[in-house]
């Protein structure tokens, strides 16, 4: 029996064994990561059928459930975590070549627990503990983008830690207020509390963990610390970023939104602010002369895209909405590693200086077009499903607005692909100047880079069983009342 | 009893005024000290005397002190 | 105008709180978990602080998450300050009087032992491993005023919060296997309420914790000091 | 009288948190706008023990025998706040750290002259 | 012989090609070599089959189909033959180029895709097909590198993405409705929609094949594209890829829509049909007189196969069997003669040092006398000149223009025809005709791979302007396929009562002509050759460079007509892409970069959200 408490646990000790072996040796840390991530994913692999039938919920202590803290190890919560140690697996092995300076040993540390942060906001089924473990990812990655003490870093993860610290206080007066409402943090409890209080009284604890889980999930008015953040950091943390922390920040909102408040009315305003947060954030990007900062642009739009399909919720949306949210994780995480060989082989990040990059580091450059086009949804990348997956979804609804919308957000992809396509063409068709020999990324890059291309390719033509768990998964996200149940029975 | 409370919330939101208007970030963070140690106080009244302690030592001594480690290694008075 | 705007703003904010605050009567009996803490809590847990019972007992998952985040801070503090930094000379400061410095030499053991009081008496009085932690990082912090030049040895703290986090996470797993099953159940004999050996693992996961959030802030503040290697 | 006695603490919560939101609205220096933080989390803090208090309460500690356990206070905001506490140093302590970098970098803590990246 | 085998040898070979590049350029060579020839070779056996078969592979619960008949088989056919001509003269045309493994086996992935769209039984495959086509074609356009090619890769790319995306909306739009993307099945379920459904769906398809078929006003990819490829490719490209778009017309309108639909779908004179049919017309005028403005070789090239998608589109949307035959034949003649003469404009690029200006070109006749014939023949067949095989389609054409009483249709084709005949006379003067400037003295004439295809091609355009009974009893099956009534095929023409297309006669006639001509030639004398240099001003010699009358050629027309064909549609297009720069540089002005501002936005959303609800609480 294997129990997902494993999923943090586990990690989570690996993680207070680092200082140890790093006494020992610094560099040996480097694979504790790597080996939590396989762990995971081995635990994650293995709980997936079951809990495709049927929820397991993991009373922590021991208690019957509103008096404990549950984890709550859903479709969704196995589906991410998965996601999550299979995102970190490969930027690990990645890492473990393309981190060379600094305190090694801390880098992996912190990259590991902000892994165990974001499996633990998944996976839990408590409000309170969704905060910490939050602050865990969120502390970590402000640590992680100040990395390489650059100026830049620096700068970015000072941003973006007042605007996390804000966003924080927000959440915590949020369910500090649902606290004196209902007296209770577990979420189900929650729930089942929700229709026996004045609806207008919960709405400014929404409206406070909304604003708060917004500004790591990087939705418009909210996201300005992410282009900082995601291009000033090691490349490796900008993909781990990118990939999963501001999407497990959406999962949060979303999962508050739909199970929790169960706020149907709020959602058409969430559709709108996906389709504007998309817009914008594709406009900046179009902007951009700075490969990361575009990527980081693109992240903001894709953001806008998943929110968009997930605020729709109908069961194809959502299911859209993970299916997209997978697809980016994969990547926009291929998209930043080959960028950060790119970028560290031409020492800058100025688009102009990736000319010819295709001759000097063929394999790494086929990764970035691999990444590029499956983000703009060509088939036969795994961007396609999730776009069609979620256009089938907004011409589902049969309402002229969000036709309208799809237009927009079509609109969006339209201009992501324009500002992709100009890359690629200036990695591979123009004329590089200065050295143009041959430079391969260390193996192991390559190797994390091509698992996820790989990836990328294989979901792409066979999508049937992603696109099963992920439909399960938008089962689990609508159903409150089964969640509610199956926590409470 | 209540009466204290309310002059020593008071004083707690004069305090905190305080370390906003206060150019010298040395007497800001002392202002912020003294909130910390005013909120620690009302955590006793208000029966929590777990917490009461934590913000006492935690949240009154070390974060002053952290605060004021970093002040010697940045600049006293703000631009 | 920067300022009329924010004022403006939260302005707006702290009506539609006030307005929320509305519904939570204050000093009323609103809880109904918490109810059930006070009344269940000694005999679930042994331990006679229902604080500590729920910090240690019903939400322990919370507290390791806590313990992780000192851990995040502590470490990224030191990644963030070792990183490329300016110079790794230590500042010569003038050494403390030797009131002061004789002072320290005699409060620190007795700051550490006060600390250590703290947190072993957590289940039954108020305080735990955070605080108890926190008296003992203060300990080092007058080492650091009183006895300059001082430092704590990384390899003892580093070490310290190692042990202190595996000790949390491996009796948590302990009770995936013994009893229950279940992730940090109390598994260990409750004993009587009030005694020093009470309530199960709760005291040992506070010592493990005081050992820990200790050795973290104490870095904390000597990675501040100085800048490390 | 009665409003004091109903809403004191929150005044006083609430206070604490608006004037730590406007410190990080209208200050520019760093180590300012990171008191404010400092002042933001104390007012949560403060709002969230409000929320938990019972008027004729008492510490939920079993001190001695024949405590009445119905008139003890909330247990449960207490153990958030400690929680909450230590998470507050936590991100302090890095920020501090920061901005002690920061610093020494860009010789000045005035956010608005640390702006290199925008746009 | 199955199609799947087909598509699997197709995108497996394209792979392979690349893998068997690293390991030695010959065995890549050949190995593209052969597999675009059985690729020919299958397709030959699965001549007059038809089924529909499921793929073994669904995606995302959709069956996933491929299938045969004589539409897909006639695109099929065009694609595959191309692709194997174009490997062919590649052998040659891009020896000692950078990137070949690359260049093969993207050429190689562009042929298996669009023979993808051409067998894909459903709409979603149709759809995956057609966007690896689009991806991969962006590949290639820019493959030369340089700033012009690289922008003519860009507008492509972003063209077709605006069409892949409509598309996609259209299909998914039939999904959401039918729930099946087979194609023969929404042929049944259409009939059941509503008008607006229905007017969506078609015109969101519609832009889509617009757009890749360059037909005005979205052709403004069509002549940067065709022009910056490598002379190969823009083959392919004007051959049978833009010819995608029409196959998506044909099951657009006629296999999936059919005719009573289209019937319903009319308001008056705004009919599809006839919105279709003037774009159609406007894009053969607006080309070609496009065309005649140009100066450089392939983009002369490029603007008259924007121009001959006109006429397919005016064949095509008269919707009688005679127009549906001519513009279905249109496009075989079209991919023939066209390729022909990328494939001659490339070789005159390879042989001169890759000049393609036709001011500095001229009198290469004697250096290469199978390119000028082949140019002659194809801009022959361009034009529609008896006895090639673009006189019966053009034939096909006017006449079931004429029959449906369209006479302004008609009359734009032959302007059409008219400005081809100009920039065809142009095309072949200033290269071949006329003095052979110094530098060009040395040229050598087509190394022989490349002549084969030119050869091939040429032949071809006889044979079936002689006898056009082949072709058209191919076409005349996919006219019937579409549900069309047969048309009577004799193997010299088309017998029908309203004048009789026999191409017996026509050669008769022609022969007499040709025969009056020769004896009144004859009786006026022989011309007498000079040499170049005797021609005298005012008694001075004036060096040869000087008067080469090729330059500025048809200037004085360009001086009337100039002012109104600039292609504004492009410059629209244009400025659209400058105003969505601007905006994007004013709209990333929101991060200042200060973070007292960006706390702001996140009290400032809060304080929005809360005083939106204390107001009007909406939610």
């Amino acid at each position: 029996m294997v129990s997902p408490v494993l999923l943090i646990a586990v990690p989570l000790g690996l993680a207070f064994l680092v200082p140890l072996i790093s006494l020992v040796s610094r560099r040996a840390a480097m694979l504790v990561p790597v080996v939590a991530c396989l762990f995971n994913l081995v635990v994650a692999i293995t709980l997936m059928p079951g809990v495709l039938d049927q929820p397991v919920v993991e009373k922590i202590g021991g208690f019957p459930p509103p008096f404990c803290i549950n984890l709550y190890a859903g479709p969704v919560g196995v589906l991410f975590a998965a996601l999550i140690a299979l995102a970190g697996l490969g930027i690990a092995v990645y890492a473990m070549a393309y981190i060379r300076t600094g305190p090694v040993d801390r880098y992996h540390l912190l990259y590991l627990l902000l892994l165990v942060g974001a499996t633990g906001v998944v996976l839990t089924g408590d409000v309170f503990n969704l905060f910490v473990f939050f602050e865990i990812l969120c502390i970590s990655s402000y640590a992680l983008v100040a990395y390489m003490g650059n100026k830049s870093g620096l700068e970015a993860s000072v941003k973006y830690l007042i605007q996390g610290a804000v966003g924080s206080g927000l959440l915590l007066m949020g369910i500090g207020l649902l606290y004196g409402q209902f007296g209770t943090l577990n979420m189900a409890d929650i729930a089942n509390r929700m229709g026996s209080v004045n609806q207008v009284s919960v709405f400014v604890p929404l409206a406070l963990i909304i604003s708060g889980l917004g500004v790591e999930a990087a939705i418009f008015p909210l996201n300005a610390w992410l282009p900082d953040a995601h291009s000033s950091a090691p490349s490796s943390i900008s993909a781990i970023l990118s990939g999963i922390a501001i999407e497990v920040g959406l999962y949060a909102m979303v999962r508050m939104i739909f199970t929790v408040f169960g706020a149907t009315s709020i959602l058409m305003f969430m559709v709108f602010l996906g389709a504007l947060t998309l817009l914008l954030g594709e406009l900046c990007a179009f902007a951009q002369s700075n490969v990361k900062r575009m990527l980081a642009y693109s992240s903001i739009g894709q953001i806008g895209l998943i929110l968009f399909a997930l605020a729709m919720a109908t069961s194809y949306s959502v299911a859209g909405g993970l299916f997209q949210l997978l697809s980016h994780t994969l990547s926009k995480a291929l998209l930043f590693l080959a960028a950060g060989y790119m970028i560290y082989r031409s020492g800058s990040m100025e688009i102009s200086s990736l000319h010819g990059m295709g001759k000097r580091m063929p394999l790494t450059s086929l990764a970035f077009t691999i990444g590029a086009f499956s983000l703009v949804g060509l088939p036969p990348f795994v961007g396609f499903p999730s776009k069609f997956l979620i256009v089938r979804a907004a011409l589902a609804r049969q309402q002229s607005i969000f036709t309208i919308l799809l237009g927009f957000v079509l609109l969006g992809t339209l201009i992501e692909g324009a500002y992709f396509f100009r890359v690629v063409q200036a990695i591979y068709f123009k004329k590089g100047s200065g050295e143009t020999g041959r430079s391969y990324a260390p193996a192991v890059a390559l190797v994390s880079m091509f698992i996820f291309a790989a990836l990328i390719i294989f979901v792409g033509i066979y999508p049937q069983p992603v696109a099963d768990a992920v439909g399960s998964a938008a089962t689990e996200l609508l159903d409150r009342a089964e969640y509610v149940r199956s926590v409470l029975q | 009893m209540i009466i204290l409370v309310s002059l020593l919330v008071l004083l707690m939101l004069c305090a905190a005024i305080a370390a906003l208007v206060f150019r010298d970030l040395l007497a800001a963070v002392i202002a912020s000290c003294v909130v910390s140690l005013l909120a620690s106080i009302l955590f006793y009244f208000l029966h929590a005397p777990d917490v009461a302690m934590a913000e006492a030592s935690i949240g009154a001594a070390l974060v002053t002190a952290i605060f004021v480690i970093a002040l010697g290694r940045t600049r006293r008075y703000e631009e | 105008m920067r300022i009329f705007l924010s004022l403006v703003v939260l302005a707006v904010i702290a009506v539609g709180i006030g307005k929320t605050l509305m519904e939570i009567p204050f000093g009323e009996d609103t809880t109904n978990v918490g109810g059930y803490y006070i009344q269940s809590g000694r005999d679930d847990t042994g331990a006679a602080n229902i604080v500590t019972s729920v910090v240690v007992g019903y939400r322990a998952f919370d507290t390791l998450g806590e313990v992780t985040v000192l851990f995040v801070a502590a470490v990224g503090l030191g990644a963030v300050l070792a990183v490329g930094s300016a110079s790794g000379r230590r500042r010569d400061v003038e050494p403390a009087s030797l009131v002061l410095y004789t002072g320290c030499r005699f409060l620190f053991p007795l700051i550490l032992l006060f600390g250590a009081y703290i947190f072993i008496h957590g289940h039954l009085t108020p305080g735990g491993g955070f605080q108890g932690g926190a008296i003992v990082a203060s300990a080092f912090l007058l080492v650091y005023l009183g006895c300059r030049g001082r430092r704590i040895r990384h390899g003892w703290s580093k070490a310290t919060e190692s042990l202190g986090g595996l000790v949390f996470v491996g009796l948590g797993l302990l009770g995936l296997t013994a009893a229950g099953h279940f992730f940090l159940s109390n598994y260990l004999p409750k004993g009587t309420v009030n005694h020093l050996f009470s309530a199960g693992i709760i005291p040992i996961i506070y010592v493990a914790i005081g050992f820990k959030v200790g050795a973290e802030l104490a870095g904390v503040i000597d990675d501040l000091v100085e800048e490390s290697e | 009288m009665s409003f004091l006695e109903s809403y004191a603490y929150y005044v006083g919560a609430f206070g604490l948190i608006l004037i730590g939101l406007l410190v990080i609205l209208v200050k520019r220096n760093l180590i300012k706008i990171i008191i404010g933080l400092s002042i933001l989390d104390t007012g949560v803090n403060l709002f969230l023990i409000s929320v938990g208090y019972l008027a004729s309460g008492t510490a939920p500690i079993f001190s001695r025998e024949g405590i009445d356990s119905g008139s003890m206070v909330d247990p449960v905001p207490q153990a958030l706040v400690l929680t909450a506490i230590v998470i507050g140093v936590a991100v302090l302590a890095l920020a501090l750290g920061l901005a002690v970098r920061l610093y020494q970098n860009y010789g000045t803590l005035d956010m608005r002259k640390i702006k290199e990246l925008k746009w | 012989m199955t199609v799947e085998l087909l598509l699997g040898v197709a995108l497996g070979g394209a792979l392979l090609t690349y893998v068997l590049g690293k390991i030695s350029p010959g065995l890549r060579n050949a190995f593209a070599l052969l597999n675009a020839l059985a690729l020919v070779v299958m397709i030959s056996l699965l001549y007059g089959q038809s089924f529909e078969r499921a793929l073994p592979l669904g995606f995302l619960g959709l069956e996933l189909s491929v299938r045969m008949n004589m539409l897909s088989w006639f695109f099929a056919v065009t694609i595959l033959g191309i692709g194997l001509l174009s490997v062919i003269y590649s052998l040659v045309y891009m020896r000692n180029k950078e990137r070949l493994d690359y260049y093969y086996a993207t050429l190689l992935f562009i042929n298996a895709s669009m023979l993808g769209t051409v067998v894909a039984g459903d709409l979603l495959s149709f759809f995956v097909f057609w966007e690896m086509m689009s991806w991969s074609t962006y590949l290639l356009i820019s493959l030369r590198g340089g700033s012009k090619a690289i922008f003519a890769g860009i507008k492509y790319i972003v063209m077709s993405l605006i069409g892949s995306l409509t598309m996609l909306v259209a299909i998914v739009s039939l999904y959401v409705s039918f729930d099946t993307l087979s194609i023969t099945e929404l042929a049944g379920h259409v009939q059941s929609t509503t008008m607006g459904q229905a007017l969506f769906v078609l015109v969101l398809f519609s832009v889509t094949f617009v757009i890749i078929n360059a037909l005005w006003p979205f052709h403004t990819w069509l002549p940067d594209a065709h022009a910056e490829a490598v002379s190969p490719f823009s083959a392919i490209l004007s051959a049978v890829l833009v010819r995608k778009g029409l196959y998506g017309l044909y099951l657009l309108m006629y296999a999936m829509l059919g005719f009573s639909m289209l019937g319903k779908l009319a308001w008056g004179a705004l009919s599809y049909s006839n919105v279709l049919a003037w774009i159609g017309a406007i894009t053969i005028v607006f080309a070609a007189f496009r065309a005649l403005m140009q100066n450089d070789s392939k983009r002369i090239l490029a603007w008259s196969t924007v121009g001959q998608g006109g006429y397919m589109v005016l064949g095509v949307s008269v919707a009688t069997n005679l127009g549906m035959a001519g513009g279905t034949f249109h496009i075989l003649n079209h991919c023939i003669y066209i390729a022909l003469l990328f494939f001659v404009a490339g070789a005159i690029e390879y042989r001169t040092g890759g000049i393609r200006d036709l001011d500095s070109l001229g009198g290469l006749i004697k250096r290469m006398p199978v390119a000028f014939v082949g140019g002659l023949v194809g801009i022959c067949g361009l034009i529609g000149v008896p006895l090639t095989n673009g006189f019966v389609s053009k034939w096909l054409i006017y006449k079931s223009l004429v029959l449906e009483g369209r006479p302004f249709l008609a009359f734009a084709a032959f302007l059409g025809t008219w400005g081809t005949i100009l920039y065809g006379y142009k095309f072949i003067h200033n290269i071949f005709l006329g003095q052979l400037p110094d530098r060009f003295r040395d040229v050598k004439g087509i190394p022989f791979t490349m002549a084969v295809p030119i050869v091939i091609l040429t032949v071809l355009i006889f044979l079936f302007g002689v006898l056009p009974g082949i072709p058209l009893s191919v076409v005349d099956q996919v006219g019937t396929y579409l549900g069309f009534e047969s048309l009577n095929v004799s193997i010299w023409g088309i017998p029908s009562e309203t004048g009789t297309l026999n191409v017996v006669n026509l050669l008769a006639a022609l022969a007499v002509a040709g025969f009056i001509v020769w004896l009144v030639l004859r009786a006026i004398g022989r011309s007498v050759s000079v040499d170049q240099d005797d021609t005298y001003a005012a008694g001075a010699a004036i060096p040869s460079g000087k008067y080469h009358y090729t330059v500025g050629f048809y200037s004085p027309l360009y001086r009337i007509v100039g002012p109104y064909v600039r292609d504004f549609v492009d410059a629209f297009f244009l400025k659209i892409a400058g105003w969505t720069g601007s905006v994007c540089g004013v709209t990333r002005k929101i991060y200042t970069g200060f973070v007292g501002n960006y706390v702001m936005y996140i009290i400032l959303f809060l304080a929005a959200l809360i005083f939106v609800q204390i107001a009007w609480s909406p939610w």
